[in-house]
């Protein structure tokens, strides 16, 4: 029912094309969005007109198989963060996370709260942080810019990471997650 | 009108009239023994009609006899005891079944025995 | 061997074609709603990126072959209509088939597509097919009684006759020729090019993307130029059938360019109709439009 | 001594078993035996000697005298050959019952005898008192015998029975008086002497009485009651021998009448035929039904007597009553004794074959008495015919019904089986035998179609048809036995057809296929709903189509109504236009790999009738071919719709046939060498995907054991060369290029607009749209989407079902890529029948027409080198795809909790369905279902004169008296 | 209307206490005895047909739960809460699962939070919100949410500057890994 195999290593590409590619890449962000509470109200401004990230090649696309970027936006509580999982390793390579808001990044007001996570680096490996409660637009749009330099310069490699240490970002999230129920790998 | 022909005539309307009262009998009596009764009657009937169609004015009974000149057609009179005979066994079983199926029924009313139907 | 390059010369125009007017209509749509909209050439990149992208997965044969279909029926559909008349290395493959032909050659790459997306396992791909193929039905029904109007108006069934008999200035077009009939295939062609309000196939909203919600990278970039060409194709083969067809590649480029824009414009500013609304409004409207000019030919 | 034997053993054996049983009844029934057997010897010796058994005549006849006199004082009895055979069947029903008689009611030998006795006499008799006699013996010893049964409601039967009994008494008594008085004599030819008033009486009392006791309608409430008030084996016993003595007496008098003119009989016979069946449709108890199954023999039996004379007359009543008699003798005995309604622990064959036999169905010997009798009919008497064809067939009907709502409860037993077989061996043994009698109407000569070049397609479709569905026979699925046999019997008539001489031969042909494949859908697991429907539109079908072929006089050359008549016979075998629901409701019934042989083979039988009539013609078109096209193209939308909504594999396959067939009868209906060529093209390509599409079905069925969509789905991970083969023949029936599907829209296309038939191209090319909602409906319901844990287990199909799928995919392939090879037979065939238009011109690969051009060859390499070069570029491009678990999707982030859940299939199309919903639903059920109220109502109004009560009997036949009385004296 | 609805319980009810009456509202607190009784009264003879919510709170000092279920008249738009108390340990409170089948997922949460169990609820014990929580329900007030998600999901890092642009220029590009740890040792 499930594909249960692991991953392989991805290997390290270099070279003009690559270059070309990661130009290509970095103009043709599509984004997949998961938020709670404010968060998932705050991002929709951009595809507005006054904000309009569609001319920076930005495009939401409704599923992660289809997606380049994962935005994580408002707080992850424990249970959550099992979807989010599944949704990033979803995503082809390669792909990326910006996580939004300071809920997401290190728990916010929610600090003390008895299910929602603190630290979000143990256990997805975030390219770009954007800072506030909550970002404006302008903010966000700020990070896609960073993220696009990011990828221009070779240096988002947060998922090629993420693959390499699986193990330790697995034992992680089944810390956390009591019910573990994912297969190894989401496919 | 002569004495035969007067017998003659009784003879068709006594008959004519018993196979009628019997069908009426028959259609209109909603007790089963009355049918059987009604049956016997209108058989009671034709087996006179029965005697009539070998009827011929001025003979006698079909005995033979030294005197005997000159009878009416034996056969009919032979016929009129067969059916007779026929007609007891008829009714006989007529009654006991008829008997036998108001038991069963609890009613001797034969509209009461409609379960067979459609 | 002429011919064989004009083959691959049409596929790699129509396709360069296809994403660029794709480009344009984004840019268009953008505009239309107030923002500026991306670059020209955006499709390009998407389509080098996700033809790029370093993994992908698969649900099973059906699945993989579903982006060959889709692209094996645009490319016979590009190569069964003339693109420009009288220059007859341009004909590609048209001798081998007429109208007929085509419309059913049409079907190919939807069934593919659906096959494909059925394969995929995923209830929402599922979904959009079961609307797509039910307004499919109805607009191919306006479609094809335009078409055999025309072609029966015409006396002819092959693409090059009738474009033939268009030649003759600008009123012997069947847009002039047969109103009603191009009228109903035109509002077919809003349907075939997903353009809203008949929308709900791909329908982003509730139905993720509709028929390739499960596809992704270099599978999506298959879909996305069978798509380019399709719509190419399409282009073209409106152009033959209303539009007198092109005599140069200058006129083919510009009468392409305006049919394009004309779903695009529609599009952006209606709302979308339920699929049952539209299959009523694609077998009322378009379909007795059409059915004014076969009884005019008829008679 | 021999003929005294045969008469009075019986009567021997029940006065000593009067006297016996008390005392032995061991003995008794030994002495019943030794006397049944003796009296049967007997009887065969005098059926020899009169030579019955060459069918030469059977009035010759030996007079055998008793006691001194002459009758009606003694008796003497004219032992005429037909009787002898009647007598057979009586003396061999009475030894066979007897043991079953002696299980339950030992007491009763005497009066069985007695029966018999009396059965034989009356059968015999020539004076009309001793006729008298024996009639009232025999409705003794029958209530006798019923209030001797053991079951609830027998005092009601014999009281119904005496009452009647009792009436005939008087008025029979009545007549012999009359007619005694006016002749002098009461021989039965003393009653071709009386004349006047006299005769008028004595026709009517007679007439009165024959007619109740033979239980012809009107006068037949009495009967229905009796039989289904007394116990089967009683009911069993009566109608072998009492009842069938009476109706051969009733046709030994019923011509001696002083009637004026005979004719009223068969008007009587066939109002009664009609509304005593109509009466029948309702009737549910088995014993009712036959008693209805009577009435309409009786009533045949006065339609006989009133439209034909002399040894036609004689064999005719002979073969009709002898071989109904053995039909619902061997019914009731096939009953369980104790439970009346229960028909349990034997074959269903061995009940059908009486069925079969009594609804007239050949080869069984029924048939040919009836064929001759309503070619008969059909020449003279046109009103009566129609009446008769339409009371048969609503007997067809009910018997149908009564043996499918039965076979519900039927376990098969192997035990039966040497009896079953036996059976049907004696049966067409029988019929054999009795094709040697002079039927006038039996000729084998001619040729339907006179072109061997389709004939030839047509024989090569059949065989082919046949034979693919063999391999599969093997798999079967529980109960499912032997249907192969019936498969293969059905398949080889099929076979034969196309070189069918003349009506006759077709007709037996198409009946022998049809009703062998009835049986054959018979043998499913719960089948019998599918089974009734099948019989009664095949029954339909068949008399249409016999009623067609007697009035044209056996030949094809036809016009006006015969033609009509077999145009609607196609249609129904096709199931076009509504009567698509035997389609629907046999083929998903039907066994293994059957519905692919009905669907893909046995249909073309109609196309080939279709061609038949229009090459016979001298036009070589249909009568009013524009109304067929329309009828073609209008079921061609309404079957796609119908399928894309359907919720069941074989059910939708069912609705696609229907619709495709459609395609068919618009290029027939064309009548143009395009249409033509369309047309048959059509045929063989439909043969060909319908039949792989059925037996991956078959392969689906019977590794999962269900067809319905909301249990299948992602069976290509199972089943993937079942999928190839059901995709290519998906691909092609949706016509899309380059598969064989195309070739077929494209020459039809190409037909319609060349005669300017416009409407009914549109309708076409929608229905052909919509096929491909249901194409793609198919192929995800059963294939694709998610497959169930359910099937888990699923394997692929086993090979007898994959080889022949395997062949018709290579076959479709061939005729897609390739259609020239068939085109360029087909066309010169078609141009020599003489049909109007311009054949399409074969240049090479390319096909040409007026207005079109199509090169199938180069569209394949096109589509196919594309999609090798998108295939190989794909794969030389980058990184290979990885493969997934099916619940690997992208599911908002959640793992789908099952696979069940995010299988979207039910109610696949329903936004179609919703965007339907302006339409009034016309369902065709919904149509026959109204079809059917209104002859339940009708048949209602006369079930009304079946009170229930004893006395309406006795009113009915007085009120019948009263009207003949009326009617013969305004006659007069 | 308040008023007839006070009066029908007072009468059924003499030991009922009330909490606080408006004009279409009224909050009265029954015996744990009568509590279902009351509930059952006021849906089939006042017309409180609706079931709004059920409510728990944990009045930890006297060691009871108070339960209150907030019934609805529609008809004439009055709120009725009707209170009980339960005591604290090894909580049981009846469950009216089958008189409003959406009792059921009240009840399922106030078990989950509270860990008050209701015999009878068809789906008592299924996951609501929590997935595979082991500890004691954290709605308790004797469950301590700031030690247990310090536990659990780890001391967030304070901020080391104050000046955002430095703050933030630390986080981007790392990862709190073994191997980002690595890579920042090898910097």
């Amino acid at each position: 029912m499930y594909c249960n195999q692991r991953p392989e290593k991805p290997g390290v590409k270099k070279g003009m094309l690559e270059k070309i590619n990661n130009m290509a890449r970095a103009n043709s962000l599509w984004v997949t969005a998961y938020g709670t509470g404010c968060g998932a109200i705050e991002l929709r401004p951009l595809g507005t007109s006054r904000f309009d990230m569609e001319r920076f090649g930005i495009a939401m696309r409704p599923t992660p198989r289809q997606a380049d970027v994962l935005i994580i936006s408002g707080y992850l509580a424990t249970k959550t963060l099992k979807r989010v999982i599944r949704v990033y390793e979803q995503i082809q390579d390669p792909k990326y996370i910006i996580a939004l808001g300071s809920c997401t990044i290190n728990g916010g007001m929610y600090f003390d709260s008895y299910n929602t996570l603190n630290v979000l680096d143990k256990y997805l490996p975030v390219d770009v942080y954007v800072m506030g409660c909550m970002p404006r637009p302008e903010a966000v749009i700020d990070g896609f810019s960073l993220l696009m330099q990011k990828i221009k310069d070779g240096r988002a490699q947060g998922w090629k990471h993420y693959k390499e240490n699986l193990d330790y970002y697995r034992e992680n999230q089944k810390k956390i997650i009591t019910d573990w129920d994912l297969p190894d790998y989401n496919w | 009108m002569t004495a035969q022909s007067l017998f003659y005539w009784s003879l068709v309307v006594t008959a004519a009239g018993l196979v009628l009262i019997g069908l009426w009998g028959v259609l209109t009596r909603k007790n089963i023994l009355r049918i059987a009764l009604a049956f016997t009657l209108a058989d009671t009937g034709v087996n006179l009609i029965l005697v009539w169609s070998g009827f011929l004015p001025n003979r006698s009974a079909p005995i033979v006899d030294a005197s005997v000149t000159s009878m009416v057609d034996p056969l009919p009179q032979a016929l009129v005891l067969t059916s007779i005979v026929i007609g007891v066994a008829v009714a006989a079983l007529f009654v006991v079944v008829g008997v036998l199926a108001s038991r069963k029924s609890g009613s001797a009313d034969v509209r009461r025995m409609k379960e067979l139907r459609w | 061997m002429g011919n064989i390059v004009s083959i691959v010369l049409t596929i790699l125009g129509a396709l360069s074609w296809g994403l660029l007017l794709g480009g344009i209509s984004r840019t268009v749509t953008a505009r239309i709603h107030g923002r500026m909209g991306p670059r020209v050439t955006q499709n390009f990149i998407d389509m080098w990126k996700l033809f790029k992208k370093t993994s992908s997965i698969h649900h099973g044969g059906m699945f993989w072959m579903a982006p060959m279909f889709r692209i094996t029926g645009a490319i016979c559909v590009l190569l069964m209509v003339p693109l420009v008349i009288g220059n007859s290395i341009t004909y590609n493959m048209s001798f081998a088939g007429d109208i007929f032909l085509v419309i059913y050659i049409m079907f190919f790459g939807c069934l593919g597509m659906a096959l494909g997306a059925g394969n995929s396992g995923h209830p929402y791909a599922v979904i959009a097919v079961s609307r797509g193929l039910a307004q499919m039905s109805s607009y191919e029904l306006s479609f094809s009684i335009a078409v055999v109007a025309i072609a029966v108006g015409l006396k002819t069934f092959r693409i090059e006759g009738i474009v033939e008999a268009q030649q003759a200035g600008i009123l012997s077009w069947n847009i002039f020729r047969f109103p009603f009939a191009s009228a109903g295939a035109l509002i077919a062609f809003l349907p075939m090019q997903m353009a809203y309000p008949f929308g709900i196939v791909l329908a982003p909203q509730e139905i993720p993307i509709g028929p390739p919600t499960e596809y992704s990278s270099r599978f999506l970039s298959f879909m996305f130029s069978g798509r380019a060409l399709f719509g190419t194709a399409k282009l073209i083969l409106f152009v033959s059938l209303l539009f007198g067809g092109a005599s140069n590649w200058i006129s083919l480029l510009v009468k392409t360019f305006l049919l394009y824009m004309y779903p695009v414009v529609v599009s952006s500013v209606f709302p979308r109709f339920r699929t049952e609304q539209s299959i009523r409004f694609l077998w009322f409207v378009p379909t007795s439009l059409a059915l004014v000019d076969l009884i005019r030919v008829m008679l | 001594m021999v003929k005294a034997l045969a008469i009075f053993l019986p009567l021997l054996g029940a006065f000593i078993n009067a006297w016996l049983p008390g005392k032995s009844p061991k003995a008794s029934r030994v002495v019943s035996y030794l006397m049944l057997t003796a009296g049967l010897i007997a009887v065969i010796m005098l059926s020899i000697q009169l030579g019955a058994w060459n069918l030469r005549d059977l009035s010759d006849s030996v007079i055998l005298s008793t006691g001194v006199g002459s009758p009606p004082l003694s008796i003497n009895l004219e032992i005429t050959a037909g009787g002898t055979l009647a007598a057979i069947v009586m003396y061999a029903a009475t030894i066979f019952s007897l043991h079953r008689f002696a299980l339950t009611t030992p007491k009763s030998q005497p009066l069985i005898l007695a029966l018999l006795t009396a059965s034989l006499g009356l059968l015999f008799a020539t004076d009309i008192f001793n006729s008298f006699v024996f009639l009232e013996i025999g409705s003794i010893v029958t209530i006798g015998l019923t209030a001797a049964c053991k079951c609830g409601s027998r005092w009601e039967a014999a009281i119904k029975a005496a009452l009647v009994s009792g009436l005939v008494t008087i008025l029979y008594l009545l007549a012999v008086a009359v007619l005694y008085r006016s002749t002098g004599m009461l021989t039965l030819a003393a009653l071709g002497n009386v004349s006047g008033a006299s005769a008028v009486i004595v026709a009517i009392l007679l007439l009165t009485v024959i007619v109740t006791e033979i239980k012809a309608f009107p006068l037949t409430g009495w009967g229905l009651d009796f039989y289904q008030g007394t116990s089967s084996i009683v009911a069993g016993l009566y109608s072998a021998t009492w009842s069938l003595a009476v109706l051969l007496w009733a046709a030994k008098v019923l011509p001696l009448l002083p009637i004026g003119n005979p004719i009223i009989y068969a008007w009587i016979g066939a109002a009664g035929l009609v509304f005593s069946q109509l009466a029948g449709l309702r009737a549910s108890s088995s014993g009712r039904i036959m008693g209805y199954s009577t009435s309409a023999y009786a009533s045949l039996l006065l339609v006989a007597a009133g439209t034909t004379t002399g040894a036609f007359y004689t064999q005719t009543v002979i073969v009709l009553m002898i071989f109904s008699s053995i039909a619902k003798f061997s019914l009731f005995m096939l009953g369980n004794p104790e439970k009346k309604d229960q028909w349990s622990g034997f074959g269903t064959l061995l009940f059908l074959v009486p069925i079969l036999l009594l609804a007239g169905i050949p080869p069984l010997p029924i048939f040919w008495a009836k064929f001759a009798f309503l070619a008969h009919l059909a020449s003279g008497f046109p009103v009566i015919f129609y009446a008769v064809l339409a009371g048969l067939l609503l007997e067809a009907v009910y018997l149908f019904r009564f043996w499918s709502a039965r076979s519900e409860k039927t376990g098969e037993k192997s035990a039966k089986r040497p009896s079953a077989v036996a059976a049907v061996l004696l049966m067409l043994l029988a019929s054999v035998w009795i094709t040697r009698m002079s039927w006038g109407a039996l000729d084998f000569s001619g040729s339907i179609i006179e072109s061997a070049g389709l004939r030839n397609i047509f024989h090569g479709l059949f065989a082919i048809g046949t034979l693919l569905c063999l391999p599969g026979v093997f798999n079967r699925i529980g109960r499912e036995k032997s249907y192969w046999f019936w498969l293969l019997i059905s398949g080889a008539a099929l076979t034969i057809l196309p070189a069918a001489g003349n009506g006759l031969t077709f007709y037996l042909l198409w009946e022998i296929s049809a009703f062998a494949a009835v049986i054959g859908v018979s043998k499913g697991t719960a089948a019998s709903k599918g089974t009734f429907w099948y019989a009664v539109f095949a029954s339909l079908s068949g008399y249409l189509l016999l009623g067609g072929i007697l009035l044209s006089k056996g030949s094809f050359a036809m016009a006006g109504v015969p033609a009509v008549l077999i145009t609607i016979a196609a249609l129904v075998k096709m199931g076009q236009f509504g009567t698509h629901l035997w389609n629907v409701r046999t083929y998903p019934a039907a066994p293994g790999t059957l519905p692919a042989f009905l669907s893909g083979t046995s249909s073309k039988a109609a196309v080939l009738l279709l061609v038949a009539v229009a090459v016979n013609s001298s036009s070589a078109s249909l009568p009013w071919g524009r109304v067929i096209a329309w009828i073609g193209a209008l079921t061609a939308l309404g079957g796609a719709i119908l399928a894309a909504l359907a919720p069941d594999y074989k059910k939708m396959l069912a609705h696609a046939s229907v619709s495709q067939l459609g395609y068919i009868l618009m290029g027939l209906g064309l009548a143009s060498i395009l249409g033509w060529t369309a047309a048959i093209y059509h045929t063989i390509h439909h043969l060909i995907f319908k039949m792989a599409l059925f037996l991956g079905a078959a392969g689906v069925l019977y590794r999962t054991g269900t067809t319905e969509f909301n249990n299948l789905g992602g069976l290509v991970k199972k089943m993937p060369w079942t999928f190839a083969f059901t995709l290519i023949s998906v691909i092609s029936f949706a016509s899309i290029p380059p598969l064989a599907g195309f070739g077929s829209k494209w020459l039809l296309y190409n037909g319609l607009i060349e005669q300017g038939w416009l409407p009914v191209l549109i309708v076409g090319m929608f229905a052909s749209v919509v096929a491909f909602l249901y194409s793609f409906r198919l192929l995800h319901g059963v294939f694709l989407g998610q497959l169930s844990p359910k099937n888990a287990h699923a394997k692929e199909a086993p090979l007898p079902l994959l080889i022949p799928q395997a062949l018709l995919a290579m076959a479709i392939m061939v005729l897609g890529f390739k259609p020239t090879i068939l085109l360029n037979f087909l066309v010169p065939v078609l141009e020599k029948i003489g049909l109007s238009g311009l054949a399409p011109v074969i240049q090479g690969d390319m096909v040409l027409t007026t207005m079109g051009t199509w090169n199938a060859w180069m569209v394949g390499l096109m589509v196919m080198g594309l999609f090798g070069f998108a295939f190989v570029f794909y794969w030389i491009s980058g990184h290979k795809p990885k493969y997934v678990g099916q619940l690997d999707i992208g599911f908002a982030g959640e793992m789908p909790p099952s696979a069940d859940e995010v299988h979207y299939s039910n109610n696949f199309f329903r936004p179609y369905q919703r965007a339907l919903s302006f339409l009034p639903k016309i369902h065709a059920q919904k149509i026959f279902s109204g079809v059917n109220k209104t002859f339940n109502m009708l048949g209602d109004g006369v079930r009304a004169l079946f009170t229930g009560d004893g006395r309406t009997y006795l009113a009915h036949s007085l009120i019948f008296l009263l009207l003949l009385f009326v009617f013969l004296n305004g006659g007069m | 209307m308040i008023d007839k609805t006070k009066k029908e319980l007072e009468i059924r009810f003499p030991l009922l206490k009330l909490v606080r009456e408006m004009h279409n509202y009224l909050h009265v607190e029954v015996e744990k005895a009568s509590a279902m009784d009351a509930i059952l009264m006021a849906k089939t003879s006042l017309g409180f047909k609706t079931l709004q919510l059920i409510s728990s709170v944990d009045r930890m000092e006297e060691n009871l739960f108070q339960m209150t279920w907030i019934l609805e008249n529609y008809n004439n738009e009055t709120t009725l809460l009707i209170s009980a108390r339960y005591p604290r340990e090894n909580c049981i409170v009846p469950s009216l699962s089958d008189i409003w089948p959406a009792a059921s997922a009240f009840e399922r949460e106030i078990f989950e939070m509270f860990g008050i169990s209701f015999p009878g609820n068809p789906r008592e014990g299924e996951d609501f919100l929590l997935e595979g929580w082991k500890d004691i329900p954290p709605m308790r007030r004797d469950f301590l949410t700031e030690e247990y998600s310090m536990k659990l999901y780890g001391e967030r890092q304070p901020r080391e500057h104050l000046d955002p642009r430095q703050y933030i220029g630390d986080m981007v590009g790392e990862w709190n890994t073994p191997m980002g740890q690595k890579r920042k040792e090898e910097k």
